[in-house]
């Protein structure tokens, strides 16, 4: 058993760092949150040249073929430094692709940088979840037509490409009989409303009015999409857990930083031992955090879907807990400056509680962890 | 022991309903109830309507202008405004400076400043805490020299809520450095006209404009604008800590948020069905209900006690007080779901009639919830409290 | 509204603890818990002489009529003072006599201290559901014949007669049906196995084998029992909620002695201020369960079920919260000490996390809350 | 990074399990996972079985007798004890007293105590605390006197653990009281049978003998059995605080204590289904399993970092593995709802077959709960491995 990073792995992460030390500071994010497109080319060209875009891509279409623990690395530093360009949606639309196994060319847009993605899957009335699905697919010649509203999609006015769940069969939130297609943002009757999120980063509604898909847009089988759309939400799953990590890491460091100098009654508040005890209990959720973030990094590809879902709902659990409790005690501990626009503490308490929301909140995969065979056992 | 309202306080209850249904416009309750921003007009508008009939200062003396009501009768018109949906009347001229002036003003400060009070001829705007000097307020540094009929401030104020609306500022200014620094603290009003101030605004984590810096540049202050006696505004400032500190549980509040809550999850689904009938988050609201029935409760306790105004128990409710409006907009987040992301500034502001995704009920919760981290923070922090509970009660 | 006690309440409370401070200390209680009757007759004997027994009785059978505000009292000095002998289980079992309106004679006994009660209602698999009863009535006759086995009968071995749940009709499960019994404990059938409980009192495992009464001795209507039983079952948590409280302040009290006298690193570990957060944290937590508990007394008699119910069910949720953070951090504060048998402290401990499982936990109640019409309303 | 045991690591646990499967004997192994007070023959009887195999003292090195196993193959192997259920090898002797005698003690000290720690021969009991030094172990007020060629000992030790069993103690005393409170300590090993010992019960909660008070009245000790330098034992009792820490985690016994609540809570009911099945006590459960699966993996990042020895992060284990086991057995009384009440000392004692009640499995719980609270106290409190995260990790 070995919690190492590999030298590559270390690479990735410390040049990603470098760059967000040197040109991604608080102030270049705040006019990238704050322009019309809210989001940076430069910053993104920059990614790809670090080779961030090829990171997940198979060798043979140009990638490195990085595992779930190589993007793990790379999205706590996406974390810590608060990157808002779409490539979290990227990467996660990619696995789709990837698992489709029949999406080659596009794969090689996104490793090249030239193709961005985002996964239209949520609709209004769904919340969690994800089979919960009532855009309808239905077959249109040689192809199919794809009509309904998806909602809260990350970055779904940056994509060039949408990963869309539809209903080609089956009742509103059966798991069979949904289908999964990638669709141009281009095509005809894709209409997309763009706006901020909270955290700082961009979401869209996306409508689909008639839109016309040829065969060749369908990712698996037509209504046996289920199983790829579940391991791909628990991909993506396993990011924001990365990525929640890292955040949690650079909220943890600047709040102990604030308790050493911030004074009052005349001696630095970290002298406080209510307050000593609360970053103790800070650090407990945020260790108990790493290791359930590296957990489902780990497992994600060992091959027992059943493991596996075990593995990633625990870890978005238990990162939820740490979030919520270190965002708010951080907030808490730097007082009256926790609360503003003006430190990065509050960014990264914000981008936090929006990862709880997205893939799926503590209490939904509390109960998808209790769902799994196993939780009944007792010998 | 009876734990019912008396037939005289129920008739009470249905007057101020009758008042709050007939005067409060549907413009405002529907901005309050559905957590949008409120401008300065809004706030005026609904002040002078109350004020006209005569209830805008429910704890004045009737000299004053008071309407000489009980405790029950002041906590049942704060609970029907927080149920109806009133915008607040703002507690910086009428609940902390106004008490201050009757108490160590002479009388031309009462006679010109307390109508002014009443009427909200005058917007106030309180300036104590300085970016030194949180928690431990009496380290302030802002200082007022005298020179001749005036004193020169200098020096900077911070966490000035809505100071960008104020007329008037009332300021702890350090008036003797050579002291123990409770000593040398002068209690000063400032009219935020003068030449040499400066407001900044300090925008907060969901990008409202709620909160200020203000700086004083050699501002030019006249004597005759002093309280009571040089050096001995930290008495005057501790009266004003001691008053009136029970509203601050939010009771009242709390209950309309809890029904706004319940909503929200009736119409967020789970499983195809209303989230409220979920039995884990069902239980999380229950949990909630109950500890708000239980503060309720405890407030009244506390203000039917007849012998003394509140004391250190104010602090249990301002920690659990705090607490509750801060569950309650993390449990609206959570009902949310991803619905909490969307973020639109400009309907926000009033400026649009619908939120970006049309959800106009979801749209400012998150940024609801983020803001409402500062309950547990200001009026002394749920630390500070609970070192107040620690001394002032357990004796520890 | 008027939240202070009267005179007379006063007066019994005072004259209750006075009694416990003298004569029922620590040392006194334990070897009247060690003894082989686990109650003292003394002891009971004083509780009938200071009028505890005759408080719930109404005045035409010679007692005082005390309502659940002046039981609430009186048990709040029984939870403080850690009194074992079967009061609660008496006057307990008084409401239901009560309410049946048609047992003057017993308790005309109740009142003298002839009488003692106890209320045979749980069974085993049913846990905190009352309606889950599987003792069957039938008809035998002029009177009926009881079948079945109660289990953690508070009191029963030293009770004289039994208030008892059987089912004459519906399913297991089911609210209707139920009928309700007194049964003197010295009928032929009725089989007592007495033992101790963790806390320090006694309860009884009672089968009925073919237990013969008359007709005299149903309650209420046949197969009608329900809505007395769920009446009562709110009477007697609220009596619960009120020695808990009781508990509570008395280990309040004892901790924070422990705090201000006990020294480590050369200081009363009551200058940590870890530690006197949490004390803040455990009076704020005491002062709120005494407010549900002083409410649930109020409304016992409101003549609204609902709301009897409502604020029955938040009073133990509320108390069975503040049991739990109060006695485990007390224990915990206490350091070794608080997990001897040596200390009050232990003692209070144990009986309030006892108190919390008798009739209903923190769980059964919140669930019982929800259920109530109010709870889904939102305008 | 790869999070899976390796092929030797898992023959490895392969062969420790068939091990336990042949050898572990049943009646203990019920009393264990039952719950059941285990007597002073049940440990002695599984420490000469396990010692027989030569596995009785997996750290110790390979020229005292220890098996000479990796850091992960003793936590493979205490999971495996725990999984199946074996009496604990008591830590006063092969992990605290040993370890240091290999460091500290003389080659007579170890040729003589240390195979008689092995094989058992001698039952070992700690004498740190005191009335008045808990958490402040080095303020200890027992003396020992220097007289000749022995020691003179008075003075009074506290929670110790199991003295009614043990032939020898290794105490920290007083040799010199003249200079700072670190400075004046010693560390002794005294044999329970010299005159002048008194061992007197301290009844727990749960009306367990568990831990004792221990008077020394003018005890004579053997120079001989001073270990290392006099007025040096606080460095050697702090070198003991940070050996071998990780297991204090107790994630093994969690794990089986996991299933026995999942088992419990199958057997007992809510609305007619097991309660098990209920979402809101089910979801207590889930997040227990989460909180000690992550405390698994914690573990693991710990023990195989080949760097160094557990230091501070042992402080994280002790918190969340005593809340851990404390929660679940929160969770196991919160299943048997009333059936927790019963209490009966006699079949708990092992001198009945069955409980009063009938209900075996339920019998021991509540007690267990009660007892269990300890786990947050001993071993250095909860809130002293609060303050060494704060000082040695935060540097605050």
């Amino acid at each position: 058993m070995d919690f190492n990073l590999k030298e590559e792995q270390q690479q990735f992460a410390d040049a990603l760092r470098r760059w967000i030390d040197k040109d991604y500071g608080f102030d270049v994010r705040h006019r990238i949150v704050h322009s019309h497109s809210g989001v940076s080319d430069v910053a993104w060209n920059t990614l790809v040249e670090l080779g961030m875009t090829a990171l997940p891509v198979p060798e043979e279409q140009g990638g490195f073929n990085g595992s779930a623990v190589d993007l793990w690395v790379v999205m706590q530093e996406i974390g810590r430094g608060l990157v808002v360009e779409p490539y979290f949606a990227t990467v996660w639309g990619a696995q789709f692709l990837k698992l489709a196994g029949n999406q080659h060319r596009l794969l090689e847009e996104v490793a090249s940088g030239e193709l961005k993605l985002a996964c239209a899957l949520g609709e209004k009335h769904a919340r969690h979840e994800l089979s919960d699905v009532k855009t309808i697919a239905s077959i249109n010649g040689e192809g199919y037509r794809i009509d309904g509203t998806k909602t809260v999609v990350i970055h779904g006015a940056q994509a060039g490409a949408l990963i869309v769940s539809a209903r080609s069969a089956g009742a509103q939130r059966d798991t069979n009989g949904i289908s999964l297609f990638v669709v141009p943002a281009d095509t005809p009757g894709v209409i997309v409303r763009d706006y901020r999120t909270i955290d700082g980063q961009r979401a869209a509604t996306v409508q689909f009015s008639h839109v016309a898909v040829p065969a060749s847009a369908l990712l698996g089988k037509l209504g046996g999409g289920w199983d790829m759309l579940d391991e791909a939400a628990d991909y993506g799953a396993s990011l924001l857990c990365a990525e929640a990590v890292g955040a949690m890491d650079a909220l943890f460091a600047a709040t102990l930083e604030y308790l050493k100098t911030r004074k009052q009654f005349g001696t630095p508040i970290g002298g406080f031992q209510a307050l000593q005890h609360r970053m103790a209990d800070m650090y407990i959720h945020l260790e108990q955090a790493r290791s359930m973030a590296m957990l489902a990094a780990a497992r994600m590809s060992c091959g027992d879907a059943e493991e596996r879902r075990r593995v990633v709902s625990a870890a978005k659990v238990r990162v939820g807990q740490a979030s919520r409790f270190i965002g708010q005690q951080a907030v808490q501990l730097h007082g009256g400056m926790g609360v503003t626009d003006e430190l990065p503490a509050a960014h990264h308490f914000k981008r936090m509680a929006m990862i709880e929301l997205t893939l799926g909140d503590v209490d939904h995969h509390l109960e998808r962890f209790i769902a799994q065979r196993g939780f009944q056992q007792h010998s | 022991m009876d734990l019912n309202y008396t037939a005289a306080d129920l008739a009470f209850r249905d007057a101020a309903r009758a008042f709050l249904d007939a005067n409060l416009p549907g413009d405002l309750q529907k901005k309050v109830r559905n957590h949008l921003r409120l401008s300065r007009q809004d706030y005026v508008r609904w002040h002078q309507i109350v004020a006209k009939q005569g209830w805008a200062a429910p704890a004045w003396p009737v000299e004053y202008g008071g309407p000489g009501w009980s405790a029950t009768q002041r906590h049942i018109w704060e609970e029907e405004c927080a149920r109806a949906g009133t915008p607040p009347i703002l507690p910086f001229g009428v609940n902390m400076v106004a008490p201050v002036i009757m108490a160590f003003g002479n009388e031309a400060q009462k006679a010109h400043y307390l109508p002014r009070i009443l009427s909200c001829e005058d917007w106030w705007c309180q300036g104590y805490s300085e970016p030194g000097s949180g928690s431990d307020l009496a380290s302030l540094k802002t200082t007022a020299e005298r020179s001749g009929d005036h004193y020169i401030v200098n020096g900077q104020k911070t966490w000035t809520t809505l100071a960008q609306h104020a007329d008037m500022i009332f300021c702890l200014v350090r008036t003797d450095t050579t002291v123990r620094k409770q000593e040398g603290i002068s209690f000063l009003l400032i009219d935020m006209k003068t030449p040499g101030i400066t407001v900044r605004p300090i925008i907060m984590l969901d990008e409202d404009h709620e909160v200020n810096e203000v700086f004083f540049d050699n501002v030019k202050v006249p004597v005759q604008n002093l309280i009571g006696q040089e050096n001995k505004g930290w008495t005057y400032a501790k009266y004003l800590l001691g008053h009136e500190r029970t509203g601050i549980a939010a009771v009242g509040r709390s209950k309309r948020e809890l029904l706004f809550l319940k909503k929200i999850a009736s119409e967020h689904y789970k499983h195809g069905k209303p989230l409220l009938q979920d039995p884990v988050y069902a239980a999380k609201v229950a949990s909630l209900e109950i500890e708000l029935m239980a503060l309720e409760t405890t407030v009244l306790r506390v203000i039917t006690r007849a012998s003394h105004a509140p004391g250190p128990e104010a602090s249990l409710l301002k920690v659990r007080g705090s607490e509750i409006q801060q569950q309650l907009t993390e449990l609206m987040v959570e009902a949310l779901g991803p619905d909490a992301l969307p973020f639109d500034t400009v309907y926000l502001e009033g400026k649009a009639d619908h939120a970006v995704t049309g959800d106009d009920a979801a749209a400012p919760l998150a940024g609801y919830y983020f803001n409402f981290r500062k309950t547990s923070i200001y009026g002394g922090s749920n630390e500070i409290q609970k070192n107040i509970i620690t001394q002032m009660i357990l004796g520890l």
